[in-house]
């Protein structure tokens, strides 16, 4: 059984105040992470990746934003069905999540160690000095030099690329079955993100933690993820494992997405990019909705919003004319 | 038997009672005043509120009975020459001022003599004082260059007026107001504490040598019953009231017309008239300006005012104002009907044809006034309406009350301002009378008049006169009453001993609760 | 710390020397004479010039200033024209009451407005937001002296638990017990300013909450009400100090209606009574004083700061 | 015209920082710190480096933003550090920049077509409102947009249009040498592609030379002629784009490569 199964999840924007309507903007979401796998999310801003993953986490529960329907259940349980007492002792301890901005994620006027230290006395009720020492613990398990120093320094007296090792160390602090991680290294320079992602594929190592990774970079999920799933306009439009999908991308979506990165190992003169935009959230568009910038639509495509797809066994497209074959 | 003997005998059993020892009947009074007062020096201020705590503390020779007449206090009697040149004053045996030493004739000349030098009201008389000596134990004697009708009402007068202080005080004071802790008298309570902003505190002077006789105003016994008098300043009308009614204060002073008719029909409130009105005054500048020597313009002005409406909306309740034109009030012997006529006339079309004849061209006249107090502003807010219904172009400034004072000694700066005046028990104090006096009318009739008024010593030709100098201030006008004020406090209906209305300042001895 | 705080207090020296010369010009500058004031209608023009020479107002007014500017170095504020006390002394007084005043001005602040303000941000949008929102809106409008007023007559002549006016020195008799007279002003006081703090710290709190580090400490399955104090409250607290200590030092200097109302002692209605007597070194003492309360308060807002945000370094 | 467009000689921009003591001396930041480069007509120079390097600094200092700066910089011939503000107002239609946040760029209160506008009256180069009409109207279809957006304002536009106007609003001058610093970095990558095949068919067709300055590599060798890599200030490599890629000398320029993540190479 997969460590987490998200199925058929949808999630809504409350619009025109408390008594307005609803609006899906992210919908029939289904993917699962087994423990010691990385799954990665990618689509570009807007597409619902994020919204997926505070969904995930429990942090969607807003008057603005919530989950409207479908399942979350990690380890068995429907998270949705629990009360909010027992979602807590769930969050920061089995399943921890690190954030896309190390420079504001950190509480400005508390020492790292004591944030860090913080989740460890929530969930394992340990003493301020147990925690104290865990956290020290932590600062060089995530390759901080000099933990036993840094452990009193504020958050303002790091650096960036420093920052998000101690989110990492916070969020492995309870040793999580599940890390979610939004974008961890978009902030951070290319030898710090290397740097990053190296750690958290080593702790993954050790500790056999499921990942998802969510990425607008389709370099890093290629470099991180054993599956990939590529989300546009709040669905999951292509689903399959990494290797897979960077030889046989299917939707012409995932393969425009590809065309559009300038590559470093050679010379491009012309990018091919994708015609038009992404529609604005919530848009009610009927078919496909990518047809309007999609060089393949007919018909079908402008009626009829294509179902999962399965074009090979672990690959599911939502398209009516998948593209067989490279780029 | 007759009730005053009745009650002389009460009081000499009180008196007997007091100095055989027995208890008085105690506690504090506590007094909410609408302010501080500058000084308790009553040499040199005339604050009313001063007044209304000094007068338990500081005596003078003399005070009013409650016809307003004078008696002695510290004095028992005095022989005054024929010539009424030479005046021989006994003073009362056995006094003692608050520091424990007797009072002599040197304090009282010394008092006299600071007085006179730098009283507020001294000076009148010490104008006509060749010498001030101690002719005796008990003996002072003034000698005067001529004779001084209001002599012993000004002595008797404390506001302002010629309290005994010991010599050692009053030889070192000069004009500056006497220091806290020269504040020794000779009164029933002594001053113990002025605590700025928080309260001035009096306590019973056990050593108090009280004059005989029934209690008469302010002569006779004096019994303090109360160990402590406190008076807290309370801004606020409002919070005077509602303390007052709480219990924390035992009296309150200046309460608006606006309450009266509730206060009155309030069983936890007593109203205490004051029996003194005092009175506004627009005074006139007689020195500068266009109303200078223009009697026939400032008659215009005068004839254009009707006084009621301003009263009305000033003051309020009918039973708190009274459309009076004498100076001095209804019942007092200084009350007249001379010249009154052109009181109230309110008559703008007259007023308009008089001012043309009087040359006037609608220039503008500066009416100064202050907000300080609100029945000020009231007044000259309808006289103003009067005026411009006359054709006057008045230019309404309207000041604080220092800026006022300031300003109305400088005779280019205004040309109408109004004030108020306290009650007084001689036309002589009254302040338009005083040459020197902003306004400054010092013309060659009332000057003659005056000379005449001080220089007798007879009640009915000095009444007369006054009859003449009223009747002269409505046709010179150089200041126009505006009707008298009748000011009311408030007392716990547990004070026993309050009278139905004040004499001029209300006074705790021979009061209890 | 130390040596920033000395560096501060030493900064104040020149300020303070502007500010007297100001304090002193404004004084000296509003028309009308205390010699006038003190000697009433009755006295004569030469009385009030003589007064006004014994008094030391006829001096050029450069003369006055450097006299008293000499005295105030000595510590001596001057002497005044109208209570004939050292200005200490009568400041002092009303200094006690009004230091006292605003402390239990702030304890009511500090205890009806951070809860009420916490809750307000918490349940954002809810009932509870509303009625503290509309709660807060209403005594922030309702006038002073009305609000007083009506303490008096419900609390003081209607129940009687509390003294309706008037502020006995906690050195007389009664002691401590006196601080009961100031409970129904400070809560006239407190009415207002507590609704200003609750709406301050309700906007403050809803500011911090949609921070990214909020969301952190809610991933970490922390209590929401451990969120909203440990995490929300604390960081929104830096922004609340200034408004705390300048509260405070206005509450000293600012009372004057609620100490009419109240009939207290305070320095506020000390100075409103000095202008009106002219007073001078009064006024100028209760300004100088006033305004170095100020810029003490200042300091310990900048000291406060350092120590709530250890991302301001004091220099 | 002989020798470089633009030519930096030992160009230094320093910075105080922090304090230190209460009378001792702030220590110094050596941000730009002795820079030397060439921009030849035509050409576009690539500028790469992580955060802190210098590059934003260097951008600023060339349009005579940062005063701090020392050293040469000759541009046509004369040195742009050594003028006067009114010697170099001419200039600044000369040399433009393009910056990484559009939105913050752009005045939220004007019109598309006032901020397209503006410059044109501000250096004299319309004599009329019609003529700013046609200039501008001509200027945002050549950037790829509709001619309505004139009356619309800045809030009304997407992320990629917005970099568009500003891409506009530079191109109307005709200027010789662009600035962009990372004026892709806030985009998605679809959107990235587009502004960036912008960038390179203007440059074509307009003739100006370009210092394009960015972290992202693959950016900037696909846009790039030459390529000057910084750190901590100073430049540690410098040469042609294939040369860098390809054959990185400088430990720091290999590292770099290295660190970025790769794509499988496409399709089978």
């Amino acid at each position: 059984m997969a460590l987490l199964e998200v199925e058929n999840l949808e999630i809504s924007i409350v619009t025109g105040g408390r008594w307005g309507r609803l609006l899906p903007v992210v919908r029939g979401v289904s993917f699962s992470v087994e423990a010691g796998r990385t799954l990665g999310i990618v689509g570009e801003s807007g597409c619902g990746k994020s919204l997926t993953a505070l969904a995930i986490m429990g942090l969607l529960d807003g008057p603005v934003v919530r989950i409207t329907g479908g399942a979350v259940r990690f380890d068995g349980q429907d998270l949705r069905a629990l009360d909010p007492g027992d979602r807590r002792a769930i969050m920061g301890n089995r399943m921890a999540m690190i954030f896309q901005e190390p420079m504001t994620s950190l509480n400005p006027v508390y020492r790292v160690g004591d944030q860090i230290a913080e989740a460890l006395r929530q969930h394992r009720r340990m003493s301020a000095r147990q925690a104290r020492d865990r956290a020290t613990e932590l600062l060089d398990l995530v390759r901080i030099p000099d933990p036993a120093r840094r452990v009193d320094s504020f958050p303002h007296q790091m650096s960036g690329g420093q920052r998000q090792r101690v989110m990492i160390a916070m969020a492995l602090a309870c040793d999580p079955g599940l890390l979610i991680s939004d974008e961890p290294t978009t902030a951070l320079d290319v030898t710090v993100q290397k740097g990053i992602l190296d750690l958290m594929r080593d702790l993954q190592g050790r500790t056999g933690a499921a990942i998802i990774l969510i990425s607008h970079d389709l370099g890093v999920i290629a470099e991180t993820c054993d599956t990939v799933a590529v989300m546009y306009c709040g669905r999951i439009i292509e689903d399959t494992d990494t290797p897979r999908l960077f030889a046989h991308m299917s939707h012409p979506y995932t393969r425009g997405l590809l065309a559009s990165i300038p590559a470093v190992d050679r010379d491009t003169e012309w990018l091919e990019a994708i015609p038009g935009r992404v529609p604005p959230v919530g848009a009610a568009l009927p078919g496909c909705a990518f047809h309007p910038r999609c060089a393949f639509a007919k018909g079908p495509c402008r009626d009829s919003t294509p179902g999962p797809t399965a074009i090979a066994p672990g690959h599911v497209v939502r398209c009516h004319f998948p593209q067989e074959g490279g780029a | 038997m007759h009730p005053g003997t009745y009650l002389k005998l009460l009081v000499a059993a009180g008196a007997f009672a007091a100095t055989a020892g027995i208890a008085h009947a105690g506690g504090t009074l506590r007094y909410a005043t609408i302010g501080e007062p500058p000084s308790l020096d009553q040499h040199v201020v005339t604050s009313d509120l001063a007044t209304t705590i000094a007068h338990h503390v500081f005596e003078g020779l003399y005070t009013f009975d409650a016809s307003n007449s004078p008696i002695g206090l510290l004095a028992t009697g005095e022989t005054v020459s024929d010539d009424g040149t030479n005046i021989a004053i006994t003073l009362r045996k056995g006094v003692k001022f608050h520091n424990g030493q007797d009072m002599t004739p040197a304090d009282v000349v010394a008092s006299l003599k600071r007085w006179g030098a730098f009283g507020a009201r001294g000076g009148l008389l010490f104008g006509n004082v060749e010498s001030v000596a101690a002719t005796g134990d008990h003996e002072v004697t003034l000698r005067l260059s001529r004779p001084f009708g209001p002599w012993k009402n000004l002595m008797a007068f404390i506001n302002g007026g010629p309290a005994i202080y010991p010599a050692s005080v009053a030889e070192g004071a000069g004009k500056e107001p006497i220091a806290p802790q020269d504040y020794i008298g000779t009164g029933p309570y002594r001053f113990s504490e002025w605590q700025p902003n928080r309260h001035v505190e009096l306590v019973r002077f056990d050593d108090y040598a009280s004059p005989s006789g029934a209690a008469d105003g302010y002569g006779g016994t004096r019994v303090a019953e109360f160990d402590t008098l406190r008076f807290i300043p309370v801004p606020d009308v409002g919070t005077r009231v509602s303390g007052l009614k709480a219990g924390d204060y035992d009296y309150a002073e200046s309460i608006p017309g606006d309450l009266y008719a509730g206060l009155e029909a309030d069983p936890s409130v007593v109203t205490i008239l004051n029996g003194g009105p005092i009175f506004g005054l627009v005074f006139m500048n007689s020195k500068d300006g266009p109303l200078r020597e223009n009697f026939a313009l400032r008659r215009a002005i005068q004839t254009a005012l009707d006084k009621v409406p301003a009263l009305q909306v000033a003051i309020g309740p009918e039973g708190l104002w009274r459309a009076n034109g004498s100076f001095l009030p209804e019942g007092n012997v200084w009350h007249t009907d001379a010249g009154t006529g052109s009181f109230s006339m309110g008559d703008a079309d007259k007023a308009r044809m008089m001012a043309e004849d009087a040359g006037y061209a609608g220039e503008p006249v500066k009416f100064m006034v202050s907000t300080n107090y609100p029945f000020h502003y009231d007044t000259a807010i309808v006289y103003t309406r009067q005026l411009a219904q006359a054709g006057f172009n008045i230019d309404l400034q309207v000041y604080d009350w220092a800026t006022l004072i300031e300003k109305r000694a400088q005779p280019d700066q205004w040309d109408l301002f109004f004030t108020h005046h306290g009650f007084v028990p001689d036309p002589i104090l009254i302040s338009v009378m005083n040459d020197s006096y902003p306004g400054w009318w010092a013309t060659a009739e009332k000057a003659g008049l005056k000379g005449r008024f001080t220089a007798s010593a007879d009640p009915d030709e000095r009444r007369a006169i006054w009859a003449e100098i009223q009747a002269l201030i409505y046709e010179q006008v150089p200041t126009m009453k505006t009707g008298d004020i009748y000011t009311y406090n408030i007392a716990s209906p547990a004070l026993r001993g309050l009278g139905e209305a004040t004499l001029i300042w209300p006074h705790f001895w021979n009061v209890s609760k | 710390m130390l040596a920033y705080t000395l560096n501060r207090l030493l900064t104040l020296i020149p300020t303070l020397l502007a500010a007297s010369v100001l304090i002193f010009l404004f004084v000296h500058l509003i028309p009308g004479d205390p010699a006038s004031i003190l000697l009433g209608d009755a006295a004569t023009p030469e009385d009030v010039a003589e007064l006004t020479r014994a008094l030391g107002l006829d001096a050029p007014l450069w003369r006055q200033y450097l006299l008293w500017l000499g005295n105030v170095l000595r510590g001596d504020l001057g002497t005044s024209v109208f209570f004939r006390e050292p200005v200490l002394a009568v400041i002092g007084d009303g200094a006690e009451t009004s230091l006292l005043l605003a402390g239990m001005t702030m304890f009511w602040i500090v205890l009806f407005g951070v809860p009420v303000g916490i809750a307000a941000a918490m349940r954002h949008g809810s009932w509870v937001d509303q009625l503290a929102s509309g709660g807060a809106m209403l005594f922030a409008s309702v006038p002073t002296f009305w609000l007083g007023l009506y303490l008096i007559l419900i609390f003081a002549v209607g129940l009687g638990w509390f003294p309706s006016s008037g502020f006995p020195s906690l050195t007389d008799e009664g002691g401590v017990l006196n601080l009961r007279y100031l409970v129904l002003p400070s809560l006239t006081l407190a009415a207002p300013n507590a609704a200003l703090i609750i709406r301050l710290i309700r906007a403050s709190m809803l500011d911090v909450a949609r921070e990214d580090h909020v969301r952190t400490a809610r991933a970490k399955g922390l209590h929401p009400t451990r969120v909203a104090i440990r995490h929300i409250f604390r960081n929104a607290l830096i922004a609340v100090t200034a408004a705390f200590g300048f509260t405070f030092a206005a509450l000293v200097s600012e009372a004057v209606v609620t100490e009419t109302v109240f009939s207290l002692p305070g320095i506020g209605r000390l100075v409103v009574q000095s202008i009106l007597r002219r007073d001078y070194p009064v006024i100028q003492g209760v300004i100088l004083i006033v305004v170095v309360f100020y810029m003490i308060v200042n300091l310990l807002v900048d000291l406060a700061y350092a120590r709530l945000d250890p991302r301001v370094s004091l220099k | 015209m002989t020798g470089p467009l633009l030519a930096l000689r030992d160009l230094r921009v320093c910075f105080r920082t922090g304090h230190g003591g209460v009378w001792g001396r702030k220590p110094v930041l050596r941000a730009v710190d002795g820079v030397s480069f060439d921009i030849n007509e035509g050409e576009t120079l690539g500028l790469v480096g992580e955060s802190g390097c210098g590059k934003s600094t260097l951008a600023r200092a060339l349009v005579g933003l940062e005063r701090a700066a020392v050293g040469e910089a000759i541009f046509d011939g004369r040195d742009i550090l050594k003028m006067s503000p009114a010697e170099f107002r001419p200039l600044r239609r000369d040399i433009q920049m393009i910056f990484q946040d559009p939105f913050a760029s752009l005045n939220p209160r004007l019109s598309i077509g006032r901020i397209l506008a503006e410059p044109l009256f501000i250096h004299r180069l319309a004599r009329n409102r019609a003529e700013a009409r046609a200039k501008v109207a001509g200027t945002l279809e050549r950037v790829g947009m509709d001619p309505d957006a004139i009356g619309r304002f800045p809030h009304e536009f997407s992320g990629g249009q917005r970099q568009r106007i500003a891409i506009a609003r530079v191109m109307i001058l005709a200027p010789r040498l662009i600035i962009a610093d990372e004026p892709v970095s806030a985009l998605d990558v679809s959107v990235q592609a587009r502004v960036l095949n912008l960038i390179r068919a203007l440059r074509r067709d307009s003739g100006a030379s370009m210092l394009f300055i960015s972290h992202d590599l693959g950016v900037v060798r696909h846009i790039s002629d030459r390529i000057v890599v910084m750190q901590g200030g100073r430049i540690v490599e410098a040469g042609d784009k294939g040369r860098i890629f390809d054959a990185p000398q400088h430990a720091y320029t290999r590292r770099l490569l290295a660190s970025v993540p790769r794509i499988p190479a496409r399709g089978v």
